[in-house]
């Protein structure tokens, strides 16, 4: 993996979206890169789609823009893929997917699930970090581990930890 | 469907504030001109360019809507055009600030109904602490910590404060009591002059509840006393939702996420102000004097 | 001879009783105050049909004004320096929401310190707002401002500020002809964006994301920059029916010679003086925003020196604001353009300052700013 | 248009806020007593009586408040997106 | 590699924090919520000195500001907007009075329509205020700039605005230095002027009659020319002691090229990348007030043209605010200027767009102002 | 000589605004930071180079003595330094256009003491129409003529406004009784907290009387009963000065300019409601009830 | 009489001294002349010194500055003599003074008495301008009781004319 | 001076506003029983008790409100100027 990857993550309002983001850009930071996360702010509600980004470099980064053609794209719920054309813009091709009924041509993976078994709620903002870093490598377990745990110390962080990890071991 | 508001706009799926919105303007009927500030209930149904409303509504600026609702009452009785004219706001922007241009449009004695519909923060802008917001509760700028408990003040008594502009007519009203609520904006439109209802509308990321949740609180709070249903119609209280015993607090409070951290003693506290007030309120019913 | 003597202020309360206004906030500000003064008296007297709102603050008058002109009706303010700086935040709403309000600007310093007597800060510093500024050199013209401005703002769009200075215009008093009947040229106003009312809704005061945000603000600014068109045009009728015309409508040039002097305001009726006696020209600009620009290109084309005497001064800039963008305007040009910051706070600008003015026209370098009280 | 006014009042139904619905109210058509106090209570609203409660899923969001408000209990409600191993 | 990888707003509450203001108003507003609402959460966790006055409004906020100030003790805020422009008549009073006084303002379109995202109407219609005005191109900046401010406000006697982008900035989550330690660079605020004490009586805030009016504004234009020197002394303090400096502490100027980029704020970082394909160069303006005039002259000497780009609309002007000004220091130059009004209400400033502006270079006349979504 | 305030100011003769804040002041004493709406006595005081106040003394602008007050009280509380901090301003710096300030402040609990000086119109810009003008007063806004008896409503009840807000203590005074003027000052002064003060301070030019007369109109003005003297203590309502029988409303409105034009019915009018609303008070301080 | 005539007006805050400078105004409007009235405007409480100005002209007036070079001084009090120069700037020597105790080099005259006789009150504002017109013949007679009627419509007016006239006779 | 701050406290009395007066107070020592109640009402305030109610004609505008509240009768008044006729 080399020059900047790009990563899209779609969700809803109150899914987490942002959230995910940044723990995975302090995971990066952790692995010793330069990252960068921000949302597509605006006046959403829970609810509604939303979009977040995070990009990663070994070097420094400074592009002020949304990110428009994401190398991977993140989808948080496959209720999603009606509304928003996830792969707008897209570089490269890795749409990675929280459903249960597997879509063509994504890495499908039902965190719903996995995050119900442990965390005890559906919310798969975490899990599903660890899906996309199985599939790309832009980040380690560890340290995505570490950065769940930093922001959210305790037992919440560690059973996020443990559905990330499952995660991770269960996509293809 | 509703004449008033059309579907399809952005509030959180259980809003009460939109539900409480609604309600009021479906008791006024079409012929309404709405004067709304700036929160919630304006960003989630005015994305130009569309819109969910299907009565006339401005919105101008958040500290304003009663001004702006000054202007259009004495413009409409300029053109002999008879209507209802509503200021309405959140918390935020009645009781705080917009609550000067309420306060000077009740002075002048303009025939506005102003609402407050009141989530007990500002949320539009992501649950900060404003005067409405009630002791303990947590919001991001009144958060609780390790070494303080949340918002530090008891809730503005609005209500009292506009009663005592020796307006006709002033109440509470609620999202869980739909009756009572419609049945006082009924009978604010009798009154000339001004008016003003306060309805607790729930807020689902703002509390920290489930969706579901959003009315059935709006009730609790009503019975454990911490939301008293009351009037005050010419300067005299009227308690139009009577409790013999009032709920214990924690029926309402635990679930609630913005009151999570509290500790025992905050509970009894909040308990024991909740009975002095409601106490307090019907000492002044049965005393029938005209406060104001 | 003029119809009549009477006080600047009153003379516009006057024009605006003729305007018909159906709603007039009023708060009460040095030295705006007469115009609502004389507005509740002519009420008081059963003479004034529109609806007085006595608000408790600026903030409130103009968000009446909003209100009122919502519904489709005439709305009209009047205020000065620290009331219009409250109404700062609603001057651009009134813009964004192409509300045609009139307001008087009676202008005055602002503060820190405290002080009441003219200068240009308070509406220069609004200058971004959207808001047409026309300035009045004479009581007169801002008589004939006042109904002016009505017309551009109903024909435009647009919101209008007629600015006179303080003391000097709305204090004093003088000869100056009120109209008796302005009907013929001031027509009713026809809403059309905007009428609150039950049987037609309609949802006034939305928001925008990015993309349809910058599209109604650009309409916005073509609006303001058409706008050019428009004023002159009601300039013209005006003239035509009442026979008093102000230049091109947008500056007013007096006098020739190789230097010329641009400046505004009332204090124009003393450097008139003072050009003519120096062989110097006078250009008038009489309306602000829009910047007349093209105008000014063409009044000033060929000079050897221009001095900019203003009575505000844009701190960490240097100089006023005007200097600036007549600068800007004038980049290709050789002319030295150079800036006097004068009358701040009220300081006098006589005759005799004036002169010094005039005469120090050589030793002034392009760009040099000085102040009166240096 | 101009200064934003918007003249074509209720448009936001151009917003299927139904996708953003996890949760679905399902009305027992038999159980309903026509009340309307769901139809009240709805945020949205999207229920009208036709003849019983009948619910807009174009707009509903599942917020289940009508479910939670039916005093007949002729609300029901499933997940819009079942997880499989449940 | 900065030791931090944190929110672009909670780094400059983190910065805040070590600054040590004894009285933080606050009031919300998107964007700028961020900050106080870390900042809150310090306090709720015993973590802040200072008192957090959680005010009704924006006007009370910078009132509550302008008391505590006046006590001699350092007084913060943040805000955006509309609230900035609730305080405009404040913003005029606080320089007057010569607090200096640091808000945070985190740049947001104004209304109308409301809109909640960036560009930067709110703060540059406040250039005529006598604050100074720095603008941040990164979240490095901003945290760097946000001290560097409390030590020019009160070496200059003047308050200090450190704008940074809505969401641009203050929503980025990113790598930053944070300095555990200012204490060196930042001494104790040492009150001469004002400091309501019982024991000391003075009298604050006073009104003037003209000629006192016209000497306290000369001082303050002074102070606020004056200043220039401070902000580049500091910026090199600073630079100097945790190695980060940002050009001559007004502008930086990054690439060669007979083509000049001049622009402000965090769209830079953009502009930056595309100048550097294109093989031009940009000048960013750090510090909008005091206006480095003589900065900017030296940079664009013998440029063959220049583009403003910039997030403001001077309506009926033209473009920009900084483009005019920026003509009108360059009035001798032959150089090209022109104007780009970009990103307004958020609108996004593309490297793919910035690249359409670069090509367009030798197709815009002198004085041309074309818009992002013309 | 006073310790608080020089001679030298430009206050007219006879002015009662400066009496009332000289003497609010006195009781005080020296140990105090005064924050200062605009108006008269701003203006009367303060030219600069020169300034009549020995006290430290801030005025910022119109509309935000309290809210300057706020952040005062904070400040002078983070440096450990005791002083009292009092906000004071005329009847439009307080009642109308920095009422918001003021009741934002009460409602954060600021521990600071709100005084407003009311001569019962905005005198420093020449008598306009302020909130706390009285009905029927002629003034240059709400001038009396042919069609219009002057000012439309009645006074806003700001002290019951203010006091609902959940106060300590709110109080009127006049110039008339300095004694219980000074009493009520050092009452206020007792406690934490935010307390009102509210002073009746009859002008000159504004009222259109002699300068003699302002001591004895702001006495005749509570013997009339158009001005009762009481103060809410933590709620409870107390008559600081009883009379038996009210004096007839004539006694105070002939004589002053602004009422020159009233009608018999008008005086009525005034003698009626101040009647009623005397007597309410009175039952409200019967009934020992806590209102707020 | 030619050119433009300039009057400066001293008085108290409370005495008229701007109305007077009106009245006199429309007294020389209802002569056929140009006029421009106004007042050094100030934030002056009554007591205070205040002054006022007038100038009076066959031609248009398009001046805009104070009055420092008077061609005629009134004076409405004596004891503003010893506080303020009111000779200062003057191109005439004309300087009116009410006063019970002649003031050398004065137009002296006992305004007081005169009002108190007329009026009931020592308001001497219009009684003065029978003085002023009488030494200069800037206006007549008839043309400021005119403009005094208009001011003060009915009794008052009239009292007020008859003062101006007694003045108008009394002075040398 | 920065900012029009001003330590200079109590300094109008540069401004002598004994000037405006017109009426002149006048105390009669003897009757002056020293109650103190002028001083306190005196809106300059230029009254001081030394040893009986002294009145500081630099700055007293001649309200005639000592006059007024004083309860013994020991302030008498007469105007600065006396209208010779009467
Ligand atoms: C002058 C100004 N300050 C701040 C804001 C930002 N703002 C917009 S809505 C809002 C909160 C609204 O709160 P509330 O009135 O309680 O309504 P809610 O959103 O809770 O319905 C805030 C702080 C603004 N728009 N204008
Ligand atoms: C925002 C603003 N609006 C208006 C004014 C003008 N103004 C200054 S003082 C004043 C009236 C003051 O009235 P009040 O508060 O009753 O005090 P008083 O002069 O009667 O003592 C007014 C209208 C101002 N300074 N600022
Ligand atoms: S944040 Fe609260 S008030 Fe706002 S739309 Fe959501 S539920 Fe309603
Ligand atoms: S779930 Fe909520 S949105 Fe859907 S119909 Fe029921 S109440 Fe309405
Ligand atoms: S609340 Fe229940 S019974 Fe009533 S209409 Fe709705 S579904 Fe039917
Ligand atoms: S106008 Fe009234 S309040 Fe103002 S100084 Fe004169 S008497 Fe006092
Ligand atoms: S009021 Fe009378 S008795 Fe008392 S001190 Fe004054 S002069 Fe003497
Ligand atoms: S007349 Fe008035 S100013 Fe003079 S001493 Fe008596 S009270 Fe004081
Ligand atoms: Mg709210
Ligand atoms: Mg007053």
């Amino acid at each position: 993996m080399t020059g900047m990857i790009q990563v899209r993550i779609h969700g809803r309002g109150g899914q987490g979206a942002i959230t995910a983001a940044e723990v995975l850009a302090t995971a990066a930071f952790k692995d010793g890169k330069y990252a960068q996360a921000f949302g597509k702010f605006g006046p959403e509600r829970r609810g509604a789609p939303v979009e977040s980004y995070v990009r990663i470099s070994e070097e420094p980064i400074s592009i002020m823009q949304h990110v428009y053609d994401p190398d991977i794209v993140v989808v948080l719920e496959p209720g999603l893929m009606d509304v928003i054309d996830v792969r707008a813009g897209m570089k490269g091709d890795k749409v990675i997917l929280n459903t249960d009924t597997p879509c063509e041509g994504c890495v499908n993976i039902d965190a719903n699930c996995i995050a119900m078994d442990a965390i005890g709620k559906a919310i798969v903002n975490t899990a599903m970090l660890g899906a996309l870093i199985k599939v790309t490598g832009i980040a380690t377990v560890d340290s995505v581990a570490e950065a769940i745990m930093e922001r959210f110390p305790g037992p919440v962080g560690e059973k996020n930890v443990a559905a990330m990890k499952k995660t991770y071991e269960a996509v293809q | 469907m509703s004449d008033i508001l059309a579907p399809g706009h952005t509030a959180c799926a259980g809003c009460g504030e939109i539900i409480g919105e609604r309600v009021v303007l479906e008791a006024i009927g079409k012929n309404v001109v709405v004067c709304q500030a700036t929160g919630c209930m304006e960003i989630t149904t005015t994305s130009f360019p569309t819109t969910a409303w299907k009565v006339p509504w401005i919105h101008v600026t958040f500290e304003n809507a009663s001004a702006v609702a000054s202007g259009v009452a004495e413009a409409l009785a300029q053109q002999g055009k008879k209507a209802t004219v509503v200021a309405i706001g959140g918390d935020g922007g009645m009781m705080d600030i917009g609550f000067q241009a309420l306060s000077g449009a009740m002075e002048r004695g303009h025939n506005i109904l102003h609402v407050i519909t009141d989530n007990e923060a500002y949320m539009n802008t992501g649950i900060q602490r404003s005067s409405g917001t009630p002791k303990y509760a947590s919001t991001t700028t009144s958060p609780a910590g390790s070494v303080l408990p949340g918002k530090g003040e008891w809730k503005k008594d609005i209500l009292m404060v506009c009663a005592a502009h020796h307006i006709p007519y002033a109440a509470t009203a609620s999202v869980g009591y739909l009756d009572d609520l419609k049945a006082k904006v009924k009978k604010a439109m009798e009154y000339e002059g001004p008016k003003v209802i306060q309805v607790l509308t729930p807020c689902v990321p703002g509390w920290g509840t489930d969706p579901s949740k959003t009315v059935s609180l709006a009730k609790s709070a009503v019975e454990t006393g911490i939301w008293p249903l009351y009037e005050i119609e010419h300067g005299k209280v009227k308690i139009t939702h009577k409790t013999k015993e009032l709920r214990p607090p924690e029926e309402y409070l635990t679930g609630q996420k913005r009151f999570k951290h509290l500790k025992p003693e905050h509970i009894a506290a909040i308990g024991e102000h909740a009975k002095a007030n409601y106490e307090r309120l019907l000492s002044l019913e049965t005393s029938s004097l005209q406060l104001f | 001879m003029p119809n009549q003597i009477i006080e600047g202020s009153q003379a516009v309360a006057k024009m605006v009783r003729l305007c018909k206004p159906k709603v007039l906030a009023m708060y009460p500000i040095t030295p705006s105050t007469h115009i609502p003064e004389t507005l509740a008296q002519m009420k008081a007297n059963g003479e004034l049909d529109g609806t007085i709102i006595r608000v408790e603050s600026e903030f409130s008058a103009l968000s009446a004004c909003i209100g009122a002109s919502s519904t489709g009706v005439r709305a009209y303010t009047a205020t000065s320096s620290q009331g219009l700086a409250l109404m700062h935040e609603l001057l651009f709403a009134t813009a964004g929401m192409r509300l045609p309000i009139v307001i008087n600007v009676v202008n005055r310093a602002l503060s820190a310190p405290l002080n009441i007597f003219n200068d240009h800060q308070d509406s220069m510093s609004e200058r971004d707002s959207g808001w047409i500024q026309l300035y009045a050199g004479t009581n007169q013209e801002a008589v004939d401002m006042t109904v002016q401005a009505f017309r551009i703002a109903e024909e435009c769009l647009l919101p209008v500020m007629v600015c006179m200075d303080g003391f000097y215009l709305s204090h004093t008093y003088e000869v100056v002809d009120v109209p008796d009947d302005i009907k013929g040229f001031l027509p009713d106003y026809q809403p059309e964006h905007c009428y609150l009312d039950p049987n037609k809704p309609m949802t006034i005061g939305t928001w925008a994301m990015p993309e349809p945000y910058m599209k109604l603000r650009k309409e916005l600014n073509d609006a303001a920059e058409k706008s050019v068109g428009t004023i002159q045009k009601v300039h013209d009728d005006y003239a035509k029916a009442f026979g008093r015309g102000y230049g091109d409508g947008l500056i007013e040039v007096t006098g020739e010679g190789s230097t010329a002097i641009v400046s505004i305001g009332s204090v124009c009726q003393n450097i008139e003086a003072v050009a003519k006696e120096k062989g110097m020209q006078l250009v008038r600009v009489r309306c602000f925003r829009p910047f007349p620009r093209q105008q000014l290109i063409g009044a000033l084309k060929g000079k050897k020196s221009i001095i900019v005497i203003e009575k505000n001064a844009a701190l960490g800039l240097g100089g006023g604001a005007m200097f600036h963008e007549l600068r800007s305007a004038l980049k290709g040009s050789d002319a030295k353009i150079a800036c006097y910051v004068v009358g701040l706070g009220g300081v006098d600008v006589t005759l005799d300052y004036l002169r010094k003015v005039a005469d120090s026209a050589d030793s002034l370098g392009d760009g040099e700013v000085r102040w009166q009280n240096e | 248009m101009t200064g934003g006014t918007v003249k074509d009042v209720g448009s936001t139904t151009k917003n299927k806020t139904g996708t953003w619905r996890s949760e679905r109210p399902i009305v027992d058509a038999e159980k309903c007593k026509r009340c309307g106090i769901c139809v009240q209570h709805c945020p949205e609203p999207c229920i009208t009586l036709d003849p019983h409660a009948v619910i807009d899923y174009d707009f509903c969001k599942g917020c289940l408040i009508c479910k939670a408000v039916c005093p007949f209990d002729a609300i029901t409600s499933k997940g819009e997106r079942l997880c499989q191993t449940k």
